[in-house]
Protein backbone atom coordinates (compact mmCIF):
# COMPACT_ATOMS: atom_id res chain seq x y z
CA UNK A 1 0.00 0.00 0.00
CA UNK A 2 0.97 3.86 -0.41
CA UNK A 3 -0.17 6.04 1.78
CA UNK A 4 -1.22 9.45 0.46
CA UNK A 5 -1.56 13.05 2.67
CA UNK A 6 -2.75 16.42 1.58
CA UNK A 7 -2.23 19.39 3.94
CA UNK A 8 -3.65 22.70 4.28
CA UNK A 9 -5.59 24.43 1.22
CA UNK A 10 -5.49 21.86 -1.14
CA UNK A 11 -6.53 18.82 2.38
CA UNK A 12 -9.75 21.25 2.36
CA UNK A 13 -10.16 21.31 -1.06
CA UNK A 14 -9.69 17.80 -1.68
CA UNK A 15 -12.00 17.01 1.56
CA UNK A 16 -9.72 14.68 2.33
CA UNK A 17 -6.50 14.21 4.45
CA UNK A 18 -5.29 10.87 3.87
CA UNK A 19 -5.92 7.74 1.99
CA UNK A 20 -4.25 4.09 1.37
CA UNK A 21 -3.64 3.16 -2.22
CA UNK A 22 -2.76 0.20 -3.71
CA UNK A 23 0.66 0.30 -4.90
CA UNK A 24 0.34 -0.08 -8.50
CA UNK A 25 1.48 3.90 -8.75
CA UNK A 26 5.04 4.29 -9.65
CA UNK A 27 5.98 7.63 -9.04
CA UNK A 28 4.65 10.44 -7.66
CA UNK A 29 2.42 11.73 -10.39
CA UNK A 30 0.99 8.66 -10.89
CA UNK A 31 0.03 8.88 -7.28
CA UNK A 32 -1.36 11.80 -7.70
CA UNK A 33 -3.75 10.90 -10.53
CA UNK A 34 -4.68 7.86 -9.00
CA UNK A 35 -5.69 9.60 -5.50
CA UNK A 36 -7.28 12.65 -7.04
CA UNK A 37 -8.89 11.15 -10.26
CA UNK A 38 -7.12 12.99 -12.35
CA UNK A 39 -7.40 16.11 -11.20
CA UNK A 40 -5.92 19.34 -12.67
CA UNK A 41 -2.39 19.73 -10.81
CA UNK A 42 -2.65 22.96 -8.70
CA UNK A 43 -0.07 25.57 -9.67
CA UNK A 44 3.13 25.27 -7.24
CA UNK A 45 1.65 22.17 -5.80
CA UNK A 46 4.86 20.59 -3.66
CA UNK A 47 5.01 16.66 -3.21
CA UNK A 48 7.33 14.59 -0.23
CA UNK A 49 7.95 10.93 -0.40
CA UNK A 50 8.68 9.40 2.49
CA UNK A 51 9.41 13.35 4.40
CA UNK A 52 11.77 14.47 1.70
CA UNK A 53 10.52 16.58 -0.99
CA UNK A 54 10.35 15.19 -4.28
CA UNK A 55 9.26 15.86 -8.24
CA UNK A 56 7.24 14.36 -10.50
CA UNK A 57 8.92 11.92 -11.64
CA UNK A 58 10.25 10.66 -8.38
CA UNK A 59 9.72 6.28 -8.17
CA UNK A 60 7.23 5.21 -5.60
CA UNK A 61 7.15 1.77 -3.41
CA UNK A 62 5.20 -0.48 -1.77
CA UNK A 63 5.19 1.26 2.31
CA UNK A 64 6.23 4.65 0.75
CA UNK A 65 4.34 7.62 2.08
CA UNK A 66 3.74 10.53 -0.34
CA UNK A 67 2.74 13.95 0.59
CA UNK A 68 0.89 16.79 -1.52
CA UNK A 69 0.76 20.46 0.08
CA UNK A 70 0.90 24.01 -1.27
CA UNK A 71 3.76 26.54 -1.47
CA UNK A 72 4.80 26.58 2.63
CA UNK A 73 3.95 29.69 4.35
CA UNK A 74 5.78 29.39 7.91
CA UNK A 75 8.19 31.78 9.18
CA UNK A 76 8.30 35.43 9.76
CA UNK A 77 6.81 38.81 8.55
CA UNK B 1 21.77 23.52 19.25
CA UNK B 2 17.54 23.80 20.32
CA UNK B 3 15.70 22.74 17.18
CA UNK B 4 11.87 21.90 17.31
CA UNK B 5 8.44 22.63 17.58
CA UNK B 6 6.34 24.25 20.00
CA UNK B 7 2.65 23.57 20.85
CA UNK B 8 1.85 26.54 23.03
CA UNK B 9 2.72 29.72 23.94
CA UNK B 10 6.66 30.86 24.59
CA UNK B 11 8.65 33.26 25.78
CA UNK B 12 11.57 33.75 23.01
CA UNK B 13 14.18 35.21 25.65
CA UNK B 14 14.56 32.13 28.30
CA UNK B 15 15.19 29.88 25.29
CA UNK B 16 17.94 32.63 23.93
CA UNK B 17 19.17 32.60 27.29
CA UNK B 18 19.12 28.43 28.09
CA UNK B 19 21.58 28.79 24.36
CA UNK B 20 23.76 30.70 25.77
CA UNK B 21 24.16 28.77 28.99
CA UNK B 22 24.55 25.46 27.21
CA UNK B 23 27.90 26.04 25.60
CA UNK B 24 30.79 24.70 27.44
CA UNK B 25 32.77 27.72 28.79
CA UNK B 26 35.58 27.48 26.27
CA UNK B 27 32.48 27.80 23.36
CA UNK B 28 31.01 30.49 25.22
CA UNK B 29 34.67 32.14 25.69
CA UNK B 30 35.21 32.03 21.93
CA UNK B 31 31.56 33.73 20.62
CA UNK B 32 31.75 37.09 20.25
CA UNK B 33 28.57 38.05 18.48
CA UNK B 34 24.85 36.47 18.88
CA UNK B 35 22.14 37.26 16.18
CA UNK B 36 18.50 36.13 17.13
CA UNK B 37 15.63 36.58 15.53
CA UNK B 38 12.36 36.55 16.87
CA UNK B 39 8.87 36.45 14.27
CA UNK B 40 5.59 37.26 16.22
CA UNK B 41 2.19 37.20 15.07
CA UNK B 42 0.80 40.68 13.51
CA UNK B 43 -3.09 41.48 14.27
CA UNK B 44 -3.11 43.74 11.32
CA UNK B 45 -6.25 46.13 11.79
CA UNK B 46 -9.90 47.11 10.61
CA UNK B 47 -12.24 44.51 9.65
CA UNK B 48 -9.96 42.41 8.19
CA UNK B 49 -7.78 42.47 11.12
CA UNK B 50 -6.48 39.15 11.98
CA UNK B 51 -7.54 37.82 15.65
CA UNK B 52 -6.14 33.94 15.02
CA UNK B 53 -3.91 32.07 13.13
CA UNK B 54 -3.94 28.28 12.25
CA UNK B 55 -0.17 27.00 11.87
CA UNK B 56 -0.85 23.48 9.89
CA UNK B 57 2.54 21.53 9.63
CA UNK B 58 3.41 18.32 8.47
CA UNK B 59 4.71 15.71 11.66
CA UNK B 60 8.06 14.00 11.24
CA UNK B 61 8.51 15.89 7.45
CA UNK B 62 8.42 19.40 9.33
CA UNK B 63 11.09 18.36 12.44
CA UNK B 64 13.13 16.77 10.15
CA UNK B 65 13.65 19.83 7.57
CA UNK B 66 14.06 21.71 10.82
CA UNK B 67 16.85 19.94 11.85
CA UNK B 68 18.28 19.73 7.82
CA UNK B 69 18.16 23.70 7.99
CA UNK B 70 20.14 23.57 11.05
CA UNK B 71 22.51 21.14 10.44
CA UNK B 72 23.08 22.96 7.15
CA UNK B 73 23.57 26.57 8.50
CA UNK B 74 25.93 24.78 11.03
CA UNK B 75 27.54 23.44 8.07
CA UNK B 76 28.29 26.42 5.86
CA UNK B 77 28.76 29.56 8.72
CA UNK B 78 31.17 28.56 11.88
CA UNK B 79 28.40 28.39 14.36
CA UNK B 80 29.02 27.67 17.77
CA UNK B 81 25.58 27.27 19.04
CA UNK B 82 21.88 27.82 17.25
CA UNK B 83 18.13 27.91 18.02
CA UNK B 84 15.54 27.22 15.24
CA UNK B 85 12.37 27.12 17.17
CA UNK B 86 8.70 27.09 15.14
CA UNK B 87 5.35 27.75 16.85
CA UNK B 88 2.81 25.52 15.68
CA UNK B 89 -1.54 24.88 16.14
CA UNK B 90 -3.85 28.37 17.50
CA UNK B 91 -1.88 31.05 17.86
CA UNK B 92 -2.72 34.92 19.30
CA UNK B 93 -1.62 38.05 17.86
CA UNK B 94 1.65 38.76 19.63
CA UNK B 95 2.52 35.68 20.24
CA UNK B 96 5.68 34.39 19.10
CA UNK B 97 5.94 32.37 15.75
CA UNK B 98 9.94 31.56 15.19
CA UNK B 99 13.25 31.97 17.38
CA UNK B 100 16.22 31.75 14.99
CA UNK B 101 19.57 32.52 16.28
CA UNK B 102 23.31 31.65 15.86
CA UNK B 103 26.58 32.38 18.30
CA UNK B 104 29.39 32.84 16.38
CA UNK B 105 33.25 34.20 16.93
CA UNK B 106 32.52 37.36 14.68
CA UNK B 107 28.67 39.17 14.03
CA UNK B 108 29.41 38.45 9.76
CA UNK B 109 28.70 34.95 10.42
CA UNK B 110 26.40 35.47 13.41
CA UNK B 111 24.23 37.65 11.34
CA UNK B 112 24.18 35.41 8.18
CA UNK B 113 23.60 32.43 9.54
CA UNK B 114 20.56 33.67 11.56
CA UNK B 115 19.51 35.31 8.38
CA UNK B 116 19.66 32.30 6.43
CA UNK B 117 18.10 30.03 8.93
CA UNK B 118 15.11 32.38 8.98
CA UNK B 119 14.47 32.77 5.01
CA UNK B 120 15.30 28.52 4.58
CA UNK B 121 12.13 28.15 6.88
CA UNK B 122 9.51 30.82 5.66
CA UNK B 123 10.54 28.81 2.21
CA UNK B 124 11.24 25.06 2.74
CA UNK B 125 9.86 23.93 5.68
CA UNK B 126 6.18 22.41 5.68
CA UNK B 127 4.21 25.13 7.21
CA UNK B 128 0.69 26.35 6.78
CA UNK B 129 -0.69 29.56 8.00
CA UNK B 130 -4.83 30.17 8.14
CA UNK B 131 -5.93 33.39 9.05
CA UNK B 132 -8.92 34.01 11.06
CA UNK B 133 -10.47 37.62 10.42
CA UNK B 134 -12.75 39.73 13.24
CA UNK B 135 -15.49 39.43 10.76
CA UNK B 136 -15.42 36.12 10.63
CA UNK B 137 -13.90 34.90 7.35
CA UNK B 138 -10.45 32.52 7.12
CA UNK B 139 -8.20 31.99 4.50
CA UNK B 140 -5.32 30.14 4.00
CA UNK B 141 -1.72 32.78 3.15
CA UNK B 142 -0.52 32.57 -0.01
CA UNK B 143 2.81 32.03 -0.51
CA UNK B 144 4.85 35.44 -1.87
CA UNK B 145 7.49 33.10 -3.75
CA UNK B 146 6.79 29.47 -4.70
CA UNK B 147 8.69 26.95 -2.71
CA UNK B 148 11.56 24.76 -4.14
CA UNK B 149 10.34 21.38 -5.52
CA UNK C 1 13.91 53.22 23.16
CA UNK C 2 16.05 51.96 25.66
CA UNK C 3 19.45 53.19 24.57
CA UNK C 4 22.38 53.79 27.37
CA UNK C 5 25.18 52.46 29.26
CA UNK C 6 25.75 50.24 31.23
CA UNK C 7 28.71 50.29 34.05
CA UNK C 8 28.32 46.99 35.34
CA UNK C 9 28.00 43.25 33.71
CA UNK C 10 24.14 42.91 32.45
CA UNK C 11 22.18 39.86 30.68
CA UNK C 12 20.76 41.02 27.73
CA UNK C 13 17.86 39.05 27.51
CA UNK C 14 15.90 40.42 30.28
CA UNK C 15 16.73 43.81 28.65
CA UNK C 16 15.37 42.60 25.37
CA UNK C 17 12.12 41.20 27.28
CA UNK C 18 11.47 44.67 28.40
CA UNK C 19 11.64 46.79 25.41
CA UNK C 20 9.27 44.35 23.79
CA UNK C 21 6.86 44.32 26.39
CA UNK C 22 7.51 48.20 26.68
CA UNK C 23 5.23 48.71 23.45
CA UNK C 24 1.70 49.57 23.85
CA UNK C 25 -0.62 46.60 22.50
CA UNK C 26 -1.74 48.25 19.30
CA UNK C 27 2.47 48.92 18.39
CA UNK C 28 3.00 45.09 19.82
CA UNK C 29 0.43 43.85 17.60
CA UNK C 30 1.83 45.78 14.36
CA UNK C 31 5.45 44.12 15.42
CA UNK C 32 5.94 40.77 13.19
CA UNK C 33 9.89 40.59 13.28
CA UNK C 34 12.51 41.87 16.05
CA UNK C 35 16.22 41.18 15.19
CA UNK C 36 18.50 41.13 18.10
CA UNK C 37 22.35 41.77 18.05
CA UNK C 38 24.26 40.58 21.73
CA UNK C 39 28.01 41.37 21.28
CA UNK C 40 30.17 39.42 24.02
CA UNK C 41 34.17 39.64 25.31
CA UNK C 42 35.68 36.89 23.34
CA UNK C 43 38.58 35.58 25.21
CA UNK C 44 40.95 34.16 22.72
CA UNK C 45 43.73 31.50 23.47
CA UNK C 46 47.12 30.95 24.44
CA UNK C 47 49.43 33.45 26.63
CA UNK C 48 48.04 36.50 24.23
CA UNK C 49 44.30 35.42 25.97
CA UNK C 50 42.68 38.47 27.02
CA UNK C 51 41.48 37.94 30.68
CA UNK C 52 40.20 41.51 31.02
CA UNK C 53 38.93 44.18 28.67
CA UNK C 54 38.70 47.76 30.04
CA UNK C 55 35.88 50.02 28.01
CA UNK C 56 36.78 53.45 28.10
CA UNK C 57 34.36 56.21 26.83
CA UNK C 58 33.68 59.61 26.50
CA UNK C 59 31.27 60.79 29.20
CA UNK C 60 28.56 62.84 27.58
CA UNK C 61 29.20 62.61 24.19
CA UNK C 62 29.29 58.92 24.04
CA UNK C 63 25.88 58.64 25.26
CA UNK C 64 24.90 61.55 23.15
CA UNK C 65 26.41 59.71 19.80
CA UNK C 66 24.62 56.43 21.10
CA UNK C 67 21.08 58.71 21.11
CA UNK C 68 21.67 59.70 17.72
CA UNK C 69 22.44 56.42 15.98
CA UNK C 70 18.95 55.48 17.59
CA UNK C 71 17.28 58.34 16.71
CA UNK C 72 18.71 58.14 13.20
CA UNK C 73 17.91 54.28 12.67
CA UNK C 74 14.78 55.05 13.74
CA UNK C 75 13.83 57.46 11.03
CA UNK C 76 15.67 55.61 7.95
CA UNK C 77 13.48 52.53 8.62
CA UNK C 78 10.03 51.80 10.05
CA UNK C 79 10.89 50.64 13.37
CA UNK C 80 8.96 50.28 16.35
CA UNK C 81 11.12 49.22 19.29
CA UNK C 82 14.50 49.88 19.51
CA UNK C 83 17.00 48.68 21.80
CA UNK C 84 21.04 49.83 21.73
CA UNK C 85 23.03 49.61 25.11
CA UNK C 86 26.74 49.10 25.35
CA UNK C 87 28.61 48.44 28.57
CA UNK C 88 31.92 50.44 29.92
CA UNK C 89 34.03 49.55 32.10
CA UNK C 90 36.25 46.52 33.52
CA UNK C 91 34.51 43.57 31.44
CA UNK C 92 35.45 39.89 31.85
CA UNK C 93 35.14 37.13 28.97
CA UNK C 94 31.41 36.02 28.26
CA UNK C 95 30.10 39.57 29.07
CA UNK C 96 28.10 41.60 26.99
CA UNK C 97 29.68 44.39 25.20
CA UNK C 98 26.64 45.65 23.40
CA UNK C 99 22.96 44.78 22.83
CA UNK C 100 21.73 46.60 19.98
CA UNK C 101 17.67 45.27 18.66
CA UNK C 102 14.91 46.61 16.40
CA UNK C 103 11.15 45.98 16.28
CA UNK C 104 9.42 46.40 12.83
CA UNK C 105 6.20 44.50 11.43
CA UNK C 106 8.67 43.26 8.58
CA UNK C 107 11.58 41.17 8.92
CA UNK C 108 13.91 43.14 6.16
CA UNK C 109 13.94 46.57 8.03
CA UNK C 110 14.67 44.59 11.57
CA UNK C 111 17.46 43.18 10.17
CA UNK C 112 18.69 46.17 8.05
CA UNK C 113 18.09 48.04 10.95
CA UNK C 114 19.63 46.47 13.61
CA UNK C 115 22.69 45.43 11.73
CA UNK C 116 22.87 49.29 11.02
CA UNK C 117 22.60 50.15 14.58
CA UNK C 118 25.85 47.18 15.22
CA UNK C 119 28.22 48.77 12.25
CA UNK C 120 27.72 52.32 13.50
CA UNK C 121 28.39 52.25 16.82
CA UNK C 122 31.11 50.49 15.86
CA UNK C 123 32.58 52.99 13.52
CA UNK C 124 31.18 56.05 15.16
CA UNK C 125 30.49 55.56 18.76
CA UNK C 126 33.73 57.00 20.76
CA UNK C 127 34.44 53.90 22.60
CA UNK C 128 38.26 52.38 23.34
CA UNK C 129 39.06 48.84 24.20
CA UNK C 130 41.94 48.09 26.19
CA UNK C 131 43.30 44.22 26.23
CA UNK C 132 44.56 42.86 29.21
CA UNK C 133 46.49 39.41 28.77
CA UNK C 134 47.29 36.10 30.43
CA UNK C 135 50.50 36.88 29.84
CA UNK C 136 50.83 40.32 31.85
CA UNK C 137 50.68 42.68 28.75
CA UNK C 138 47.92 45.12 27.83
CA UNK C 139 47.13 46.93 24.47
CA UNK C 140 44.99 49.25 23.03
CA UNK C 141 42.72 47.45 20.61
CA UNK C 142 43.42 49.48 17.06
CA UNK C 143 40.69 49.54 15.07
CA UNK C 144 40.36 48.04 11.63
CA UNK C 145 38.94 50.68 9.92
CA UNK C 146 39.44 54.43 10.66
CA UNK C 147 35.92 56.01 12.11
CA UNK C 148 34.75 59.41 9.92
CA UNK C 149 36.03 62.41 11.03
CA UNK D 1 39.28 79.25 28.37
CA UNK D 2 39.07 76.18 26.26
CA UNK D 3 38.99 72.75 27.72
CA UNK D 4 40.87 70.18 26.34
CA UNK D 5 40.56 66.37 26.79
CA UNK D 6 42.87 63.73 25.25
CA UNK D 7 41.21 59.19 25.53
CA UNK D 8 42.82 56.24 25.32
CA UNK D 9 45.83 55.74 23.89
CA UNK D 10 46.54 59.37 23.06
CA UNK D 11 46.09 59.96 26.46
CA UNK D 12 48.44 57.30 27.65
CA UNK D 13 50.83 59.04 24.82
CA UNK D 14 50.85 62.02 26.35
CA UNK D 15 50.36 61.57 29.79
CA UNK D 16 47.76 63.97 30.51
CA UNK D 17 43.66 63.45 30.37
CA UNK D 18 42.88 67.10 30.22
CA UNK D 19 44.02 71.13 30.15
CA UNK D 20 43.12 74.07 30.05
CA UNK D 21 44.25 76.32 27.35
CA UNK D 22 43.44 80.14 27.24
CA UNK D 23 41.05 80.96 24.68
CA UNK D 24 43.40 82.50 22.07
CA UNK D 25 43.33 78.91 20.00
CA UNK D 26 40.92 79.51 16.99
CA UNK D 27 40.58 76.22 15.49
CA UNK D 28 40.89 72.70 16.28
CA UNK D 29 44.21 72.86 14.78
CA UNK D 30 45.33 75.64 16.61
CA UNK D 31 44.27 74.01 20.06
CA UNK D 32 46.40 70.70 19.04
CA UNK D 33 49.10 72.76 18.09
CA UNK D 34 49.29 74.68 21.51
CA UNK D 35 47.92 71.82 23.81
CA UNK D 36 50.25 69.37 22.60
CA UNK D 37 53.65 71.53 21.95
CA UNK D 38 53.56 71.60 18.30
CA UNK D 39 53.54 67.51 18.64
CA UNK D 40 53.31 65.56 15.42
CA UNK D 41 49.20 64.37 14.47
CA UNK D 42 49.08 61.26 14.90
CA UNK D 43 47.71 58.90 11.63
CA UNK D 44 43.54 58.64 12.00
CA UNK D 45 43.65 61.11 14.83
CA UNK D 46 39.96 62.11 15.65
CA UNK D 47 38.62 65.43 17.23
CA UNK D 48 35.09 66.50 18.70
CA UNK D 49 33.81 70.08 19.89
CA UNK D 50 31.55 70.10 22.64
CA UNK D 51 30.57 66.86 22.16
CA UNK D 52 30.43 66.42 18.47
CA UNK D 53 33.06 65.28 15.83
CA UNK D 54 34.80 68.08 14.26
CA UNK D 55 37.78 68.34 12.25
CA UNK D 56 40.35 70.36 12.14
CA UNK D 57 39.41 73.49 10.44
CA UNK D 58 36.23 73.37 12.75
CA UNK D 59 36.56 77.02 14.81
CA UNK D 60 36.79 77.09 18.73
CA UNK D 61 35.58 79.97 21.16
CA UNK D 62 36.01 80.35 24.68
CA UNK D 63 34.67 77.85 26.87
CA UNK D 64 34.53 75.64 24.28
CA UNK D 65 35.46 72.10 25.13
CA UNK D 66 37.85 70.57 22.35
CA UNK D 67 38.48 66.92 22.94
CA UNK D 68 41.27 64.36 20.66
CA UNK D 69 41.27 60.62 20.67
CA UNK D 70 42.17 57.88 18.35
CA UNK D 71 39.90 55.88 16.25
CA UNK D 72 36.77 54.20 18.05
CA UNK D 73 36.84 50.49 19.09
CA UNK D 74 34.08 49.52 20.48
CA UNK D 75 30.98 47.58 19.54
CA UNK D 76 31.24 43.94 18.69
CA UNK D 77 33.78 41.26 17.19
Amino acid sequence: MITVRFFAGLREQLGRDTLELPSTATTVRAVWARATDQAPVPTHLLAAVNLEYADFDTPVADGDEVAFFPPVTGGAA
Amino acid sequence: MIVGLRETAFAPWPLLADAAQAMDAAERAGCGANDAFIGTMRAGGGATRVVRLQLEHYPGMTERMLMRIATDTGARWPIRQLVLVHRVGEVLPGETLIVAAAWSAHRDAAFAACRHLVETVKHQAPFWKREFRADGSAAWVTANTPARM
